[in-house]
């Protein structure tokens, strides 16, 4: 494997992690605050779905991009008022959310662009761009560090950037912060948040809010960064494995940076080798496919130990019985 | 009613009340958990609050604290009517609450615990800087030290009430309520608080104790209402009235507050206990070599600071030391050897050899809090073959079980459908030490048998551990109470830092003593700290003699 | 009165982008001519097929249509059931009397598209892009493969799948990195016959300004300047074929292949400017070499394999 | 000291909230131009309103009580195990290899053979993640999702490359010889001279499922093993006090969770399909979630959550075959049932609660 393929690999890991990790975060946030969330799914399907609309309508991304946090956000608040206002139960919630989102993103797009649930294709500015950092190609002749820069850190669209913006923000908030202090009590002992004389709802329903709009963003980022609009189904259950990477990284955002970064460059390379010729025998290209996965479990086994979640997470908090 | 009339603790001065409830009431789905209450506590005064479990005492003072809304009453907080939506409203009034289930986050550190929802600003450091030379002064001012940067779990529950303290006190709290504070502490550590709480009373801070304790409340508080089935039956002022009328006021009867025994009898040991040692899975030494016998019809009362090892010792015993854990020595069980790893040296196991458990934490571990009761019954034991019928268990046989423990322990409400989690401490308690007690087994081990627990409920439980030993069993006490040591044990063992510090018989012994021994001061006289070899060995003649 | 005819799609649903959408194209260009009416069904669950099937027969419809070879086993089944009706298959042969089978000649159409290739391509390296590794998918594959390869015998062709779940046919997103991962290796003509995935490789590869070759429906107006051609499987002929014929369509295995036009590269005003001479003639050579047998292309069904790669 | 009847739980509650569920749908229909009364009408008879009908209704529900149950249990230990749809994948191959392992001379013995190798493979399949859950910690939620991905990769490499006939375009096993066909319902029913669902695939399997509600039910609330999955659910110092082995509970709930899940091949690959297809658990594992979680994990409500879903599948189908509304309407509708009687039912408790209680004060004075 020389350098330019470890480049081209890294950068595709870059992408495909990319709405990995946000929804990563997105889920992070919740169940940080004891709101477990299996909904990522279908909160990214949801808005990769009116991010293409609105963006192929307005022919702006940005404009698609708030369409995007509006409709994970929309289907949030749904999750909050089940499991926060209405004490239900989390879990199911959220495979409701799952559904409902698979269902309404076809049945709107047929009722809209009559694509049987595909919106038009998004063409020039109705995308987003790849952005070119500054003396990218002045540097790329650097050894070296030319190539990392130019081929792996430049050329990525703004919504790459902004997820990875995102890890030390959410360290940050999580750490630093007054907010950040209280959504990890609150996801820990919800009693004591209360008894200090802070809302337990209003919190979890802030935590909630906050994973509609990363959601938003990993659904935009699919619909109008990677591809140019929607195609049903398209999250192809990336939902399940952020939540996967989520818990890999014991809930923690530097870890999760880790975790999906991990899926993704995993899945860049079985991309990259699709049938291993190990000169006895040629990996079908089954394996090959699901080598990601099968790796997953073995480093989850092998390394990482037990992942405790935050102790009230998926209980609604309950006074009065 | 009547009760509320007979206004006792009413000071001369006119001064308004720092508090006053009228005719609260409260009612949780069908129970009506608080009934048109009344209730006067001026300032400056030590209040105290007793009455059986499940009267309603936490429920009242969570109201009073916004934890709970009230369905009807009123509250004035120095003769002002205020309406406590939630606690922001009572911290903002002064009030500040120790639950009796504390309210702290386990894995934060101690200033985190104390700055949350308390924070000055949107940043945590300058918030933490603040809080840390607060907690400096409040820490010398009160003698109550606790290392800022340590997180919860690591602290003991005394420690953690500390927390809960200076919680209340950063608030500026100048009305505490504390629900049943000593329920955890050890004599010494009671004591300490009791100090604390003088001291800020002298500050002309009001408080509010819950407790079981008649002896508390009678040391420090200067009036006592009394609580029974949701109501407040009789606030009288402290010196005016005797532990006996109190206990009579609470549970509508005579109780008899010492327990009576007999000497006891002991015959051969039934528990062999020779160089017992536990290092936990961080590699701390947990028990030191523990060495100790237990003879049939006697009970050895274990003393000691909580954390020292007895809850490791209870659980290796009982069959069930914690993930991770290795043990080494020897237990012998009637003359047999009992194995401390692998397959056989589980819980069931030491159950088939005789071995009953009351464990320190009923709620955690005693029993499944969603289970009915009737379940409970059976809970550790519903292997045992009378339990099975054919492929099935015989539920019909527990059933019967559980009502005839009900009945013969007079558990309340007396309905073994009920969830266990719907039971007051109290009476999850005693269908705890019923269970273990009716299987008859040769040897119980109880932990803290009546923490939390009304005097009924004391009186009774104690009364069924004597009775067990009268039959000729053999009882390990665990207990921070040293007067439930001192009133049932036949021998006291003082465990320190996992080591038995010295055995003493408590005719021959004083609380003051055993303080010390307690605090790990070894005595120099002829009781040498245990290196595993129980001193009484020597003068136990039919006890094998072990190659060493 | 003559009976309507029915059309059934396979799960990927008549807006698959791809030959589900071109067996609709063809059933509405019926419709146009003759303004006939037809009945037409959506699977939603392997259960339904039968059900369908029978539903359809029991109300009459004649012909009957069925897109993919997921039919066969059903259709198989229950065709004695209906003597009266007649049905079609698409992509698989079913033997009953009753029962015409549809089959395309992928591998010749798609040795077509490797030639156009083979020619276009600078870099010597061209891309195929399959859906789920499925026999079906490999029939294209080698006949791509086999196109290239005869006119860039030293070339090379990166293959990728690009899942082994049914989301496979709907991942624009794996499409895209999966063509980008085989441009960055050099691929700069990339084959997609992947549904709805695909539209996510011809993407990519329109963003990378290398181009694309597009399958079963003509999909060079995706990307008009970025798509080489579009390997086109006429599904639609086929049905329209069957619904003018009713209920004279013949039984038995229906070959659609070069010859037959069955099969076959789309050049219009989109790709106009990119098939030079040279290519075009490329091409007739090819087509008529396959047409005498000079040429065999082989086909991965018979044996399994590929003899090129 | 309930605050109000346990019917009015039970019943009242999840009925109030369907019709909610159904109310929204409605809109929905309307929002997309079609006519609710319809949609309703056509769904309610292609499901139910002929012996037709009910056998494709009875055939979804039979594959949905599988799944349900492969949750309940294990759910019970608290273990979430999202790995039915791997699973039932594996079920099903360890059907196919029993079905043409030998020229069976009759479904009788065939059948149970078939079962234990469904029930081997699904088994099998949950062992690994179980194992790694007990021993090494490694959160069964992601090893699950991950053998959901590899169990698709291995159908789809096994029914490719060593299950599919030479020559057949069809990623699919040989059919299943004559001895291996389950009889259906309406042989059943034809046999006793009754003219019943002609042409349906519910087959006996129906049966199976209904006696591995009991079975499952007797499992959890009646036997030592269950009390003690339920235990270890509640609490695992607890359990560890009573004696339990928590090793021992998960594997072996795990293990029983998969087999459940495996035994929906009997239904889906051998009663019905008669050979094994890729796609041939269409999701029904993600289903069995919301199934178990609707009917609160227990056998009767993951029976009637089945039935439920079952109803919504085939009326749904018919919806999407036979009028222009498009078949993800009912994925709508599927979402809009699970959201209000599984996740929204305190919205309608919480009132309900309330008027009874008043009315249990007026009662007493
Ligand atoms: N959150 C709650 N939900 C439902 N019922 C409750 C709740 N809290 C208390 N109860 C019920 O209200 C009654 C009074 O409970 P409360 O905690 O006030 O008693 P208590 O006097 O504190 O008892 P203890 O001495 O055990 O602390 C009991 O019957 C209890 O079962
Ligand atoms: N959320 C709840 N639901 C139902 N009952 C409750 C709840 N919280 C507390 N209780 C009941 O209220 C009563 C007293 O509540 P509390 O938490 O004070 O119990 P407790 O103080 O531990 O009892 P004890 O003081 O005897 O140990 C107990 O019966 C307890 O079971
Ligand atoms: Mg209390
Ligand atoms: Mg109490």
């Amino acid at each position: 494997m020389d350098f330019p393929t470890i480049i081209q690999i890294l950068d595709s890991a870059v992408r495909l992690m990319t709405p990995l990790l946000l929804a990563c975060l997105a889920g992070l946030y919740s169940e940080r605050s004891g709101v477990f969330d299996i909904g990522l799914e279908g909160k990214m399907l949801m808005a990769a779905f009116t991010s293409a609309s609105i963006a192929f309508v307005t022919g702006s991304p940005w404009l698609g991009l708030l369409a995007g946090i509006g409709g994970a956000m929309l289907l949030s608040l749904i999750h909050g008022l089940a499991s926060i206002t209405f004490r239900g139960n989390q879990l199911i919630s959220g495979v409701a959310i799952n559904f409902l989102a698979s269902g309404m993103t076809v049945l709107l797009g047929i009722k809209i662009f009559g694509l049987g649930g595909r919106t038009p294709a998004l063409t020039g500015g109705g995308r987003f761009g790849e952005i070119t950092l500054p003396f990218a190609e002045t540097l790329r002749d650097v050894p070296l560090l030319g190539p990392i820069y130019a081929d792996l850190i430049s050329g990525h669209t703004i919504l790459v950037y902004v997820a990875f913006l995102c890890v030390p923000l959410t360290w940050w908030v999580l750490f630093r912060t007054r907010f950040g202090l209280r959504l990890r009590a609150v996801g820990e002992n919800p009693a004591s948040v209360d008894t200090a004389g802070v809302s337990v709802t209003r919190l979890r329903f802030v935590a909630v809010i906050i994973a509609g709009v990363l959601c938003g963003l990993a659904g935009a980022y699919l619909a109008t960064g990677l591809s140019a609009g929607f195609v049903k189904e398209m999250t192809a259950g990336r939902g399940f494995i952020a939540l996967a990477a989520l818990i890999f990284a014991k809930w923690r955002p530097v870890s999760a940076l880790g975790a999906t970064f991990l899926f993704g460059l995993l899945e860049a390379i079985a991309n990259r080798y699709p049938n291993l010729d190990l000169g006895v025998i040629t990996i079908p290209s089954m394996f090959m496919n699901a080598l990601p996965y099968i790796l997953t479990v073995i480093i989850l086994a092998g390394f990482v130990g037990r992942a405790i979640p935050p102790r009230a997470g998926g209980e609604p908090y309950v006074k009065e019985r | 009613m009547a009760a509320a009339a007979k206004q006792g603790g009413r000071p001369e001065t006119a001064a308004p009340y720092a508090i006053e409830l009228k005719r609260i009431s409260k009612s949780f789905g069908p129970v009506q958990a608080n009934k048109d209450i009344d209730l006067r506590v001026p300032r400056g005064t030590i209040h105290g609050i007793i009455g059986e479990n499940g009267a309603g005492k936490s429920t009242l003072m969570s109201i009073l604290y916004g934890f709970y809304k009230p369905d009807a009453g009123q509250i004035l907080i120095d003769g002002q009517p205020i309406t406590i939506a939630d606690s922001q409203t009572a911290i903002r009034a002064g009030i500040g609450m120790v639950f009796q289930h504390f309210k702290l986050v386990q894995n934060f550190t101690v200033l985190e615990n104390i700055i949350l929802g308390a924070e000055d600003g949107a940043l945590l450091r300058p918030s933490l800087s603040k809080a840390r030379d607060v907690l400096k002064q409040l820490a010398q001012e009160y003698q109550l030290n606790v290392d800022p940067d340590e997180t919860i779990d690591e602290l003991s529950v005394g420690h953690q009430q500390r927390v809960e303290i200076l919680k209340a006190l950063y608030r500026q709290a100048d009305i505490l309520i504390l629900d049943e504070p000593t329920g955890v502490l050890t004599p010494a550590e009671a004591d300490h608080l009791f100090r604390i709480l003088e001291g800020l009373k002298a500050e002309g801070k009001t408080i509010i104790l819950i407790t079981h304790k008649l002896r508390e409340i009678m040391d420090i508080t200067d009036n006592v209402s009394v609580m029974r089935r949701g109501q407040m039956v009789a606030s009288v002022k402290t010196a005016e009235t005797s532990p006996e009328e109190l206990a009579e006021l609470m549970v509508g009867r005579k109780v008899i507050l010492n327990v009576e025994k007999a000497p006891a009898a002991p015959q051969a040991p039934v528990l062999e206990v020779r160089d017992l040692k536990l290092v936990d899975d961080e590699g701390v030494e947990r028990l030191r070599g523990i060495g100790f016998d237990i003879r049939a019809g006697e009970i050895l009362g274990i003393a000691g600071v909580s954390g020292n090892g007895q809850t490791q010792l209870l659980e290796l015993l009982g069959g069930y030391p914690e993930k991770g854990a290795t043990v080494s020595g020897s237990i012998r069980m009637n003359g047999q050897e009992l194995d401390l790893t692998g397959t056989r040296s589980d819980a069931r196991t030491r159950r088939e050899r005789g071995i009953g458990h009351v464990p320190e934490d009923r709620q955690v571990e005693g029993l499944i809090m969603d289970f009915a009761a009737w379940e409970n019954v059976a809970f550790g034991y519903h292997d045992q073959p009378e339990y099975q019928g054919g492929l099935l268990m015989d539920n019909a046989r527990i059933k019967a079980d559980a009502e005839k423990y009900f009945e013969d322990f007079d558990v309340r409400p007396r309905n073994t459908h009920l969830a266990a989690r719907n039971f007051s401490g109290g009476n999850q308690q005693k269908i705890v030490v019923a269970r273990e007690i009716e299987r008859n087994p040769d040897l119980l081990l109880i932990g803290q048998p009546t923490r939390g627990v009304d005097i009924g409920a004391i009186e009774f439980i104690h009364r069924r551990i004597v009775e067990l030993r009268d039959a000729g069993k053999a009882v390990l006490l665990v207990s921070v109470e040293l007067d439930e040591i001192l009133a049932l044990s036949d021998r006291i063992a003082v465990m320190f830092d996992g080591r038995i510090m010295g055995e003493r018989l408590p005719a021959e012994t004083t609380t003051g003593e055993l303080g010390l021994l307690m605090a790990g001061v070894t005595d120099t006289e002829n009781h040498p700290a245990s290196d595993g070899i129980p001193p009484e060995q020597n003068h136990v003649e039919d006890l094998p003699k072990e190659p060493r | 009165a003559l009976a309507d005819p029915a059309l059934i799609f396979d799960l990927g649903g008549k807006f698959d982008k791809s030959f589900n959408e071109a067996a609709f194209n063809g059933a509405t260009r019926w419709v146009e001519e003759t303004g006939g009416s037809y009945k037409e069904l959506e699977m939603q669950s392997e259960a339904q097929r039968e059900q369908a099937l029978r539903r359809l027969a029991e109300t009459g419809a004649n012909p009957i249509v069925m897109t993919g070879f997921a039919f066969g086993d059903v259709l198989n089944k229950i065709a004695p059931d209906y003597p009266d009706t007649k049905f079609a298959i698409i992509d698989m042969v079913v033997d009953q009397p009753n029962v015409q089978s549809v089959v395309f000649t992928e591998e010749q159409g798609s040795y077509l598209a490797g030639v156009m290739a083979g020619m276009a391509s600078e870099t010597g390296v061209a891309g195929f892009i399959g859906g789920m590794d499925i026999p079906l998918i490999h029939k294209f594959e080698c006949g791509y493969a086999q196109g290239f390869k005869a006119t860039q015998p030293e070339g090379k062709v990166l293959i990728n799948y690009t899942g082994t779940t049914p989301a496979a046919w709907n991942d624009p997103v794996k499409g895209g990195e999966l063509a980008k991962a085989q441009i960055s290796q050099g691929a700069d003509v990339v084959y997609a016959a992947a549904g709805g995935t695909g539209i996510g490789v011809l993407q990519a590869v329109a963003d990378a300004g290398k181009l694309g070759v597009g399958v079963d429906s003509n999909q060079n107006h995706l990307h008009p300047g970025q798509m080489l051609t579009s390997m086109v499987k006429r599904v639609d002929n086929a049905v329209y074929d069957a619904f003018v014929a009713g209920t004279d369509m013949v039984p038995g295995v229906k070959i659609m292949d070069l010859a037959a036009d069955g099969v076959g590269v789309a050049i219009d005003e989109n790709n106009a400017d990119l098939v030079t001479a040279e290519m075009q003639a490329a091409v007739d050579e090819a087509k008529a070499k396959i047409a005498s047998g000079e040429i065999a292309v082989h086909d991965y069904m018979t044996d399994n394999a590929c003899p090129v790669e | 000291m309930d605050k109000m009847p346990k019917w009015a739980d039970v019943i009242l509650t999840p009925l109030i909230s369907l019709v909610l569920a159904m109310a929204i749908s409605a809109l929905v229909i309307l929002a997309i131009g079609e006519s609710p009364t319809e949609a309703l009408k056509t769904m309610v008879d292609g499901a139910l309103g002929s012996s037709y009908g009910w056998g494709f209704t009875l055939y979804y529900t039979t594959n949905f009580i599988f799944t349900g149950l492969a949750v309940a249990v294990a759910y019970h230990a608290s273990l979430f195990n999202i790995g039915g749809e791997g699973q039932a994948m594996l079920g099903g191959l360890g059907v196919a290899l029993v079905a043409l392992a030998l020229p069976w001379p009759h479904w009788g013995i065939a059948l149970p053979a078939a079962m234990i190798g469904a029930a081997l493979f699904g088994a099998l399949w949950a062992l690994i993640p179980a194992w790694l859950q007990a021993k090494r910690g490694s959160h069964i939620v992601i090893t699950t999702i991950m053998f959901n991905f590899i169990a698709a990769a291995l159908l789809n490499y096994v029914l490719v490359n060593i299950l599919r006939p030479v020559g057949s375009m069809d990623p699919a096993s040989a059919r299943f010889p004559e001895g291996a066909h389950l009889p259906s319902l309406a042989d059943m029913a034809a046999g006793l001279g009754i003219e019943w669902g002609k042409n349906t695939p519910v087959n006996i399997t129906f049966f199976i499922a209904m006696l591995a509600c009991v079975l499952v039910w007797l499992l959890i609330w009646r036997t030592r093993l269950g009390y003690e999955i339920r235990a270890f659910g509640r609490s695992e110092p607890a359990a560890r006090y009573a004696g339990i082995n928590p090793v021992r509970i998960i594997v072996i709930t795990m293990l029983i969770s998969g087999a459940l899940a495996g035994l929906m091949a009997i239904n889906n690959v051998m009663g019905e399909a008669e050979r094994l297809v890729l796609n041939a658990v269409e999701g029904a594992g993600f289903i069995g979630i919301a199934v178990a979680l609707m009917g609160r994990n227990h056998p009767f409500g993951v029976f009637l959550a089945a039935l439920l879903f079952g109803f919504l599948y085939q009326g749904g189908g018919e919806l999407a075959l036979w009028t222009s509304i498009p078949r993800e309407l009912i994925v709508v509708i599927q979402a809009l049932v699970i959201l209000f009687t599984g996740a929204l039912d305190n919205m309608v408790r919480m009132p309900l609660e309330r008027i009874f209680l008043s009315m249990r004060k007026l009662g007493n004075g």
